[in-house]
């Protein structure tokens, strides 16, 4: 095989106010015609800056060193012209700011193969039509017209992939290509990928951080981190006998969707417990206001949702973007109010109360967000945010606060003596367990589990999970997990909710779930849902239809319910 | 399980201060403001003469000599008049974004924290308000009760409330959908220690900047309406009415004219580099 | 100022003026600007100067004033009066034609008066016609006017602007006192734009009987455009490039214009206007005697007219100005109280005021014309004896409204004194001031009164010279109106050497009738 | 869009409702009696031809009573009578109006022509030494008193060399007060047009276009700028607004013959009718010209015009 794209000792160096920092260090590998080459790593290992510089886009202040033979060429060598488009083609991670705004989705198509004379503008129309029908865009008649607001994030990554495919180019470096995007659809843009590469031969790098994803497509893996090439080699081997520590660590931290988790031993257990939550005929709309009115835009956040949540179980609602699963938590917190239905906890309905009997029914339910950075005021010491619920709900002395708020700390896998520090000083793993430590402050009944991972790379996903299982088992603490990553919850979760569009479609345990899902839409999610094995045959899906059963729970097996 | 990358970053993101210093803007406008205060604190001692005293020289000494700045037609020591107009500037500028700044805060904060009808009462009015546009707010204020310095300042301050408002809010409107903001509800925490104690603190940086790019606006606004006669009344070594009163001296003595407007203009500049290197600063993200 | 400044300015001008601009100035076109505009053209709305005197350009008068400012014929030949002075039958000159080609006759001047005395919409002058009842018609050129009771002030008032006869075709037309102004005078009014400029023609018509003016006849120059130039600056700027002819300068660039001989300047006398400290006279401070006289005393208007006019104002020592009947400086300067801190100071602490608990006054002064300046010397010099006075700088509608008000307000203990103006062509004008009730609701008394009733009904030109002086005694033993100054100020024309003819009449009226403008 | 700018024409009639009500009632904040300050010349008046003016404006009645005159007046045109010389208000801004806005266009244009290409240029060589140069000349733009600049280009232009003519409302008249006016808000064009280029140059969409292969003077020139100018535009509104403001002050020292000068000597004369008429009149200037901007907001930006 030989290779399209040989690249020697990559190293990359960006210098800002005075410091220089290495991001990207000796990185060599060669990509082949048809060979899809994954390069993965988590956030900071340089992943992205390595395809910056090998298309000529690394920003001013940032220096290349190395080679990249390509065509008989070295691209990085000083004053080498760029194969940008027609040579390599690059694919972005977000499909909504990667296509400019204000013009159509047919001038973008076909602007570049006009003005680097692969077409006249004619030709480059019915070219750009028949490539937007090659990946799968319906009425591209219609489409060239639109503009990128108009198609769903999707969509929109089609339009980027045939952009760059009307180019023609020999290599593709595609940059997170699917992580913006829901699971059912990142399925399907990556058998576009593979199709394409199948079709037309063409190499192509993805650069991703779901080991999921890399098993999925690559054929060979190339493993980076701080910079650095950790280890390279065929993606059978990288999964079966990695050689560095670092990729063996990488593996095991990926939640498996294929095994049963580590809490599936309790799941009987809790099934026996007795309701602690109660959440019944919970309705949510959400009106967009355009200035002055009400618009007539409403969005069906909740549908007539209900649930139980029962005392030392972990229930993870899961679902795509838009399916709901939020709403019904911030309702549960009552961070947001519902139009209709009732949340009962022991015998009080949360949706009823206002002022002081709020405020003291709070303290039972607490909340760890997504986004570590903004969980935590970033104006307050950590010590005096997590100290908030207690200073609120006890009379302890200032003293006492102390001390448990050190506990607590000790107790999430921080010291005692961080305290006095503030959030910018912490790291995105320990301000989420700063955050769990701040949830665990009030001693609460129920703790709703908003993504709390998801914004984390994936070895620090797994510590974090490790910590709330932890927990679980130690203080008996009852959760409610969102979460869009159905591997995640397949390790954390007793029971589970699958959502969509505002309702429930199937709820169960676990493994009941998994192993027999009863709801196609559950059946497509997990199907999509990229598996970190090699071996498991790839493509093999059955499309996500829009119709579905979404009518009312039916119990199709003991505490196994599906909508009909 | 080793922790891979679970590490805190090294070294804290640069204090604020450092930032500061780095940021050359930023260290000359303070240089500037800190010298204006500094002659409006010391302008007895520094003024060498009394700035209302006529004939304390000839008429129209051009700069130089006896008189660094010259003097006026009332044969007033421009020097004196100059350094004691700092302090008026100082104070017009205080007083009038102090009142923007505590009523904008008031009705964006409030709009932001009690949502509802409230929000869409008060927000609505300010953008009603904010297309009247601040000139025209102030020069109806001074319409109505009638041209003086005091009035003037109040016109100034009140007419860029709406703006004060619009920019307090959104900032707020922010703070409240962040997560940390949110735990502090769900931790059961009272309307009080949300304002206070979250709220305040995190909108207070933003509005620290708009405050002190706010002052440059107030400033040339006062001196604006004293300009045309509706501000500041004689003797007062206000700026603007001096510049104003320089009208008359162009052929005879340019030097009426050219001081007090370049005290404004570096005055004004001074504000301006100073909230351009505050909001470098307290910004990290927004480097521009 | 070079000379090769002056010659850069005049080429560039040249050029300016050759790429075809703002004003179209072409060569029988006399340009005059002034620092603001008229109100209306309608006489009998108005009371500013500025409208005054270009009423005088489009409108004729019964009467006419000489260089001195005494009342002679012109519109009418001559007047005779009943012995009782309560009815006064004046003649017309014959062939006067109004500016829309009717003859000018008795009834366009009972249209004047009627119009004055009108039941809706009287004059703002209305007090100053007098106890006018009835004109009557008796033929074509001879009208009567019948009074109530005597008054010797009306015939100087014939003669000015504020009794322009507006010709009774004025009825019918459209937009009287915006677009349309039909009079008799020497020019024609062709446009108003307002704020900006009004264009005059010559009325080829026109004969002079009484005005003065050397010109017989109709204008030489066949246009007249007056200009609005706010900006002092500016006015010059224009007037040294050629922009414009006529122009009042900056004050303070006089000196330096009369030095280079580029344009001259002349400054109008007998201007009538008189400038005055008046006191809120009914609460204290100024409700007692001496506390106004300390203002009086601390006051050296002589010095600080100089500071800010040099020599374009005089001080003045009486209550009516230089060329007002009654005026005499010697006679007036006995009573006036003369400068003299010390004096003030004493009486100040007479009355319980020192550094520590000093009088505080507000100072309200009228906008315009470098008199904020003027009040600015003025409360330095109060200051000096501890007055601490606060200025408040108005217009004058303002400032007459104000007054009223501070006059009306019995309350308080923050005194209230400002800087007026008025200006008259008889001592009349102390009536209007100083008799029950007081324009300005001021200070009066029954003994005032007395001796201003008799100076409207005294005929005999010496005795009513005595009553005159003998209320000018009172007012300014009293202090209540303290004279400061007869302002030439304004009333400073600077003017381009090629402009010929050119003279201000008494009371501010230029007569543009003898101008040309040479090559 | 259509909802867009419905929502936009009917914020602006609230605003202009907004005016009416604050004009009646400004003539009650007024100290003093505002018929007494009328009609403070005349001496012919009577107490009972002063009621007579009072009645017939209706400062007898309630405060909502007036408000229906002031309207049902307005409705007809009628702004009411000066106080100087007694003539209807709104000939007399009319007369004036077209002025102010010529010059405020012009201003507008000139700061468009200088403001926005250099805020381009200081954008595209971010962080050079052109760029800082070029935003220290805006800030220092924007710092400088436009009183100030236009007394400092009377002088020059006008008095010392004699370039300009400086009475008058013609075109020549207009360079002055327009580049005065004009600079300043330049500077404020200049480093908004900076800023928001910079923001669309770090896009990713920008990024997207150069690996297409696009040459830098088309990604600019296509993407940066019409994406780029979009945030601009929505300033402009408010930027004419601005204009309107300083056009008051510029008009004084330029002895250019517009509203703001009016509306300076009215206050000055408390000439009620008058600043009622010029605030009501400002206001709907700037609500129709933030109207107009809006729209073409909304024909530039296809996420509205196709909303």
């Amino acid at each position: 095989m030989s290779a399209l794209l040989a690249v020697r000792d990559l190293s990359v160096t960006l210098r800002s106010g005075g410091e220089a920092r290495m991001l990207a260090q000796d990185v060599s590998f060669d990509v082949a015609r048809g060979q899809i080459l994954s390069i993965v790593g988590e956030s900071g290992s340089g992943k992205s800056m390595t395809a910056k510089a090998l298309m000529g886009l690394l920003p001013p202040n940032a220096t290349v060193s190395g080679e990249a033979w390509f065509r008989g060429a070295n691209l990085l060598a000083k004053g080498s012209a760029p194969c940008r488009g027609t040579g390599i083609g690059l694919i972005f991670q977000e499909p909504m700011t990667a296509l400019t705004p204000v013009l159509t989705i047919g001038t973008q198509l076909t602007e570049a193969m006009v003005v680097l004379g692969l077409a006249d503008p004619a030709e480059a129309r019915r070219r750009a039509i028949a490539m937007l029908d090659r990946v799968g865009i319906p009425a591209p008649d219609r489409r060239m017209r639109q503009y990128p607001h108009e198609l769903s994030g999707g969509m929109r990554q089609r339009v980027m992939i045939a952009m760059m495919m009307l180019l023609e180019p020999e290599i593709l470096i595609a940059d997170e290509p699917t992580t913006a995007l829901d699971v059912t659809v990142q399925a399907q843009i990556l058998d576009l990928l593979r199709d394409i590469v199948r079709d037309t031969r063409i190499g192509l790098i993805l650069i991703t951080h779901d080991m999921g994803v890399v098993a999925e497509t690559a054929q060979d893996v190339l493993v980076m981190k701080a910079g650095r090439t950790i280890e390279a080699g065929p993606v059978a081997r990288i999964f079966t006998a990695p050689s560095a520590p670092y990729t063996r660590a990488l593996l095991d931290a990926v939640p498996r969707l294929d095994r049963p988790g580590s809490s599936a031993g309790m799941v009987a257990g809790a099934a026996a417990g007795k309701t602690l939550l109660s959440a019944g005929h919970v309705s949510k709309t959400f009106h967009a206001r355009a200035g002055l009115f009400a618009s007539g835009l409403a969005t069906r956040a909740l549908d007539d949702v209900s649930l139980d949540i029962r005392q030392g179980e972990t229930l993870a609602l899961v679902g795509e973007s838009g399916s709901g699963k939020s709403t019904l938590g911030r309702v549960i917190t009552r961070l947001t109010d519902a139009d209709h239905g009732a949340v009962t906890l022991g015998e009080e309905n949360l949706l009823t109360l206002r002022g002081k009997s709020l405020r003291a029914a709070r303290r039972k339910i607490q909340m760890i967000f997504q986004d570590p950075y903004a969980s935590l005021d970033p104006r307050q010491r950590i010590g005096t945010s997590i100290a908030e619920p207690i200073a609120i709900h006890t009379t302890l002395s200032r003293a006492e606060r102390q001390d448990r708020v050190g506990g607590l700390l000790a107790r999430v896998g921080l010291t005692p003596e961080m305290a006095a520090r503030y959030p910018h000083e912490f790291s995105g793993g320990q301000r989420q367990r700063i955050a769990i430590a701040r949830a665990l402050a009030a001693g609460p009944v129920l703790i709703v589990a908003d993504e709390p991972t998801s914004a984390l790379d994936v070895s620090i996903q797994a510590q974090i999970l490790d910590l709330l299982a932890d927990l679980k088992r130690e203080e008996g603490l009852t959760m409610l997990f969102i979460s869009h990553d159905l591997a995640v919850v397949r390790q954390i979760a007793d029971r589970v909710a699958v959502m969509r569009q505002g309702r429930i479609l199937e709820l169960g345990p676990t493994e009941a779930v998994w192993t027999a899902a009863r709801h196609p839409y559950t059946r497509a999610l997990i199907d999509a849902a990229p598996v970190p094995d090699p071996t498991r045959p790839r493509g093999v899906r059955r499309p996500v239809s829009g119709d579905f059963a979404i009518g009312a729970l039916r119990e199709a097996a003991l505490g196994h319910w599906v909508a009909t | 399980m080793t922790s891979l990358t679970d590490i805190p970053n090294g070294s804290a993101p640069p204090g604020f201060w450092r930032r500061m210093v780095r940021s050359s803007n930023g260290v000359v406008g303070l240089i500037i403001v800190l010298g204006l205060i500094f002659c409006a604190a010391f302008a007895d001692l520094l003024a060498p003469y009394n700035p209302a005293r006529m004939g304390t020289g000839g008429r129209f000494l051009p700069p130089g000599g006896k008189f660094l700045l010259g003097t006026d037609e009332f044969g007033r020591d421009m020097l004196s008049r100059i350094l004691y107009g700092s302090r008026l500037t100082l104070l017009i500028g205080a007083v009038a974004v102090g009142i923007s700044l505590t009523a904008g805060m008031l009705v964006g904060m409030v709009a932001a924290f009690r949502r509802g009808w409230v929000e869409t009462l008060l927000m609505r009015s300010t953008d009603v308000l904010f297309s009247f546009t601040e000139t025209l707010i102030a020069l109806s204020f001074v319409a109505v009760l009638g041209p003086s310095l005091q009035n003037a300042v109040i016109a100034v301050g009140v007419a860029a409330v709406p703006f004060y408002a619009r920019t307090c809010y959104s900032a707020a409107l922010v703070e409240t959908s962040k997560p940390y903001f949110e735990a502090s509800i769900a931790a059961g925490a009272a309307p009080g220690r949300l304002v206070f104690l979250h709220l305040l603190p995190n909108v207070l940086p933003t509005m620290i900047v708009v405050a002190t790019l706010g002052v440059s606006t107030a400033i040339l606004a006062a001196a604006g309406l004293s300009f045309l006669g509706l501000g500041a009344q004689p003797p007062t070594s206000e700026w603007g009415y001096m510049l104003a009163g320089s009208r008359d001296y162009i052929n005879r003595a340019p030097w009426l004219m050219t001081i007090p407007g370049l005290a404004i203009a570096i005055t004004v500049l001074g504000f301006n580099l100073l909230g351009d290197g505050l909001r470098t600063s307290l910004d990290p993200v927004e480097r521009r | 100022m070079t000379e090769m400044r002056t010659k850069s300015w005049r080429t560039a001008a040249a050029i300016g003026l050759a790429a075809g601009l703002a004003v179209p100035a072409q060569a029988a076109d006399i340009v005059w600007a002034r620092y603001g505009d008229i109100d209306t053209l309608d006489p009998h709305r108005a009371t500013s100067t500025l409208s005054l005197q270009v009423w005088s350009l489009i409108y004729d008068t019964l009467l006419a004033v000489d260089a001195d400012g005494n009342p002679v014929p012109h519109v009418a030949k001559s007047w005779t009066s009943n012995e009782a002075g309560t009815e006064y039958t004046f003649s017309l000159q014959e062939g006067v034609m109004c500016h829309d080609g009717t003859p000018l006759d008795a009834s366009d001047v009972k249209y004047t008066i009627d119009q004055a005395f009108s039941e809706t919409t009287p004059s703002v002058t209305k007090g100053s016609w007098g106890p006018i009842t009835g004109a009557e018609v008796v033929d074509p050129l001879t009208i009567k006017l019948t009074l109530d009771t005597p008054f010797v002030a009306m015939i100087p008032f014939l003669a000015d602007s504020f009794s322009s006869i507006i010709c009774d075709s004025n009825a019918d037309a459209e937009g009287f006192g915006t677009t349309t102004a039909i009079g008799s005078g020497p020019w024609k009014l062709i446009s108003w734009t307002k704020g900006d400029r009004i264009v005059l023609e010559k009325n080829a018509d026109y004969t002079n009987f009484g005005k003065l003016a050397d010109n017989p006849g109709a204008p030489y120059e066949d246009g007249l455009i007056i200009a609005v130039v706010p900006e002092p600056q500016a006015r010059y700027a224009a007037l040294t490039t050629g922009e414009v002819h006529i122009a009042e300068p900056p004050f303070d660039d006089v000196p330096a214009i009369k030095d280079s001989g580029d344009l001259n300047i002349i400054v109008a006398e007998n201007t009538g206007q008189n400038v005055f400290w008046e006191f809120a006279a009914h609460r204290p401070p100024f409700n007692d005697k001496r506390a106004r006289l300390a203002v009086a005393h601390a006051t050296d208007a002589a010095t600080a007219i100089n500071l800010i006019y040099g020599d374009l104002s005089i001080p003045e020592m009486c209550p009516v100005s230089r060329g007002v009947f009654g005026n005499d400086q010697d006679f007036c300067a006995q009573y006036r109280p003369e400068y003299d801190p010390d004096k003030s100071r004493a009486l100040l602490a007479e009355l319980g005021y020192s550094d520590d608990n000093p009088l505080e006054t507000a100072l309200l002064v009228w906008t315009g014309g470098n008199r904020q300046k003027l009040g600015e010397v003025f409360q330095a010099q109060l200051a000096e004896v501890g007055i601490k006075a606060s200025i408040e700088i108005m217009d004058i509608g303002s400032l007459n409204a104000r007054v009223r008000q501070e006059n009306e307000n019995t309350e308080g203990t923050t005194g209230s004194m400002d800087m007026m103006t008025w200006s008259w062509y008889d001592p009349d004008i102390l009536y209007a001031l100083w008799h029950t009730p007081g324009a300005y609701r001021g200070y009066t008394s029954p003994e005032l009164d007395a001796i201003l009733d008799e100076t409207r009904v005294l005929t005999d030109p010496d005795a009513r010279k005595a009553k005159v002086q003998e209320a000018f005694r009172y007012l300014l033993e009293n202090a209540i109106h303290v004279p400061l100054y007869t302002p030439g100020w304004e009333w400073v024309f600077a003017v381009r050497p090629e402009v010929e003819g050119f003279k201000v009449a008494p009371f501010v009226y230029p007569i543009f009738s003898d101008v040309k403008i040479g090559g | 869009m259509w909802r867009f700018l419905s929502t936009r024409i009917a914020m602006g009639a609230l605003t202009i409702l907004a005016t009416t009500v604050l004009v009646t009632l400004l003539i009650h904040a007024v100290p003093g009696d505002p018929v007494q300050i009328m009609y403070a010349q005349s001496q012919g008046t009577t107490p009972e031809q002063i009621e007579e003016v009072r009645r017939s404006l209706g400062l007898d009645r309630s405060i909502p009573v007036q408000y229906a005159m002031f309207m049902e007046r307005l409705l007809q045109g009628d702004l009411g009578t000066t106080i100087r010389g007694g003539q209807p208000v709104l000939d007399v801004i009319l007369q004036r109006l077209p002025n102010t806005l010529v010059l405020a266009c012009s201003a507008m244009f000139i700061a468009i022509v200088i403001g926005i290409p250099i805020g381009f240029l200081a954008a595209y060589r971010e962080g050079s030494l052109v760029d800082t140069g070029l935003m220290i000349l805006a800030i220092a733009g924007i710092s400088m008193p436009h009183f100030w600049l236009g007394l400092m280009l009377l002088f020059f232009f006008a008095l010392e060399l004699g370039w300009l003519p400086v009475s008058g409302n013609g075109p020549l008249n207009l360079i002055l007060p327009a580049l005065t006016l004009g600079l300043s808000n330049a500077a404020i064009f200049a480093r908004l047009t900076r800023s928001s280029m910079i923001d669309v140059m770090h896009q990713d969409f920008v990024q997207t276009a150069y690996a297409k292969g696009l040459p830098k003077s088309l990604v600019l020139r296509r993407h940066v700028l019409r994406a780029g100018f979009l945030p601009v535009v929505t300033m402009m509104g408010l930027q004419f607004a601005f204009m309107m403001g300083g056009a008051i002050v510029v008009e004084n020292i330029f002895s250019w013959n517009g509203v703001g000068r009016m509306a300076v000597e009215a206050i000055f004369q408390r000439d009620y009718p008058v600043i009622q008429g010029f605030i009501l009149t400002f206001s709907v200037v700037v609500v129709v010209v933030a109207i107009g901007i809006d729209a073409l907001y909304a024909v530039l930006d296809p996420r509205i015009r196709r909303a």
